[in-house]
């Protein structure tokens, strides 16, 4: 049985706790973590704003979570998101995954992270100190999801 | 049929409200779609360029060419930047 | 100016604190880390024995480290690896790369890994209830190292 | 000259010591290996298969045919198992 551990909250994460927890089980050898921060690219950012869709946003991050568990095969999977204001270093979110082998750790954070990006109900809103805008979505992001179909 | 309609992103803010209900006879999200738009104005703006909506019917993510029967909830939003 | 951790060492290391010192600076966007465990793949494995050469396991780390960190422009790098006896479930090494993008992030600590199952100076010995023997290396290691050239 | 040789894992177990001083005119590192298994039984089972017998030279990885001029300290070992 898969260990699925799916978090959307305001609240930050440790995360040698929750790497800690995906090393689980005798034939557990291999544990990737990808975990993602606010950066101030331009300068003058204030705070990132994450807005999501309660509900529809734990249900498609276990879907997300469970579809990487069974294509590889996974012990453990964890997905952690926050939303609200998060200030420039803040970590934003981070995936887990545990296997018997580097290759399906390695993929699977990849697949979850590709899915995270332009599957997931969240949106990005910059503010600046010259005013606010969304984050626009990238052709690159939804690009990426072909490479697991 | 009543259905929910919840709006995110500058589509909430285009449109000035996080959710509503509405009365509809729509077939398919792009009916709905139509049928907003006819309202007002700021539907008509938020709605303008279809490519960068998208919808989700009762949680999950459909194409604006969806039926919409037996839906109770609707959500509008642009495309996700999660992650 | 990259920031390289080099660990060689008997002692097991902390996956939050290692993850924690690798968010630097407000250009680092993605953090990715890899850690791999002793595994008990049949059963019956007392313990694994990890022998490495010193003096050059330190400098082939360095330099997987820096050339790892000029071709995908990381902020940080972080390779532990153990050594000695090492029981079921223990850590034995972990590897950790802070970059802008999610993409150099993954890539760097995939890279590294490959580097470090068949190019850094280590051997694992499976000590068994039934008698010990020397882990073989695998050609798909060795072949792994193809996608880098 | 003289070069220190290291010996690692079962290259280590089955010359039955970890490093030893060796005098020696070899031009590269065929050469000494050549060298080495003349010397005992020990040492030509433990190079017998070539394709199982890594090397550096003054901590460098190099091929079979690499020159040991100036060359300090050789070690021998299996291929690597790290990670």
């Amino acid at each position: 049985m898969v260990d699925l551990r799916i978090i959307v909250s305001q609240d930050d994460f440790d995360l040698g706790v929750e790497a800690e927890r995906l090393e689980t089980g005798p034939d557990t050898g291999a544990v990737v973590t990808f975990t993602g921060r606010v950066r101030d690219v331009a300068g003058g950012l204030r705070h990132m704003e994450i807005e999501h869709y309660p509900g529809m946003t734990e249900r498609a991050l276990t879907d997300i979570a469970q579809d990487a568990a069974d294509r590889w095969s996974l012990s453990a999977v964890t997905v952690i998101h926050r939303h609200g204001r998060l200030i420039p270093g803040a970590r934003i979110m981070m995936v887990g995954t545990a296997a018997r082998h580097r290759d399906a750790a390695f993929e699977s954070a990849s697949f979850l992270m590709d899915y995270l990006k332009s599957r997931a109900p969240f949106w990005k809103k910059e503010v600046r100190e010259d005013g606010a805008e969304w984050v626009a979505s990238k052709d690159s992001d939804e690009a990426a999801l072909d490479r697991w179909v | 049929m009543t259905v929910q309609i919840l709006y995110f992103a500058w589509l909430r803010e285009r449109i000035g409200i996080g959710r509503e209900d509405v009365e509809t006879n729509a077939a398919t999200v792009a009916d709905l779609i139509a049928q907003l738009r006819a309202r007002e104005d700021r539907y008509d703006t938020a709605f303008s360029d279809m490519s960068a909506v998208r919808c989700a019917v009762d949680q999950v993510l459909v194409d604006l060419d969806a039926s919409l029967a037996g839906a109770r909830e609707v959500a509008f939003f642009p495309p996700m930047t999660g992650g």
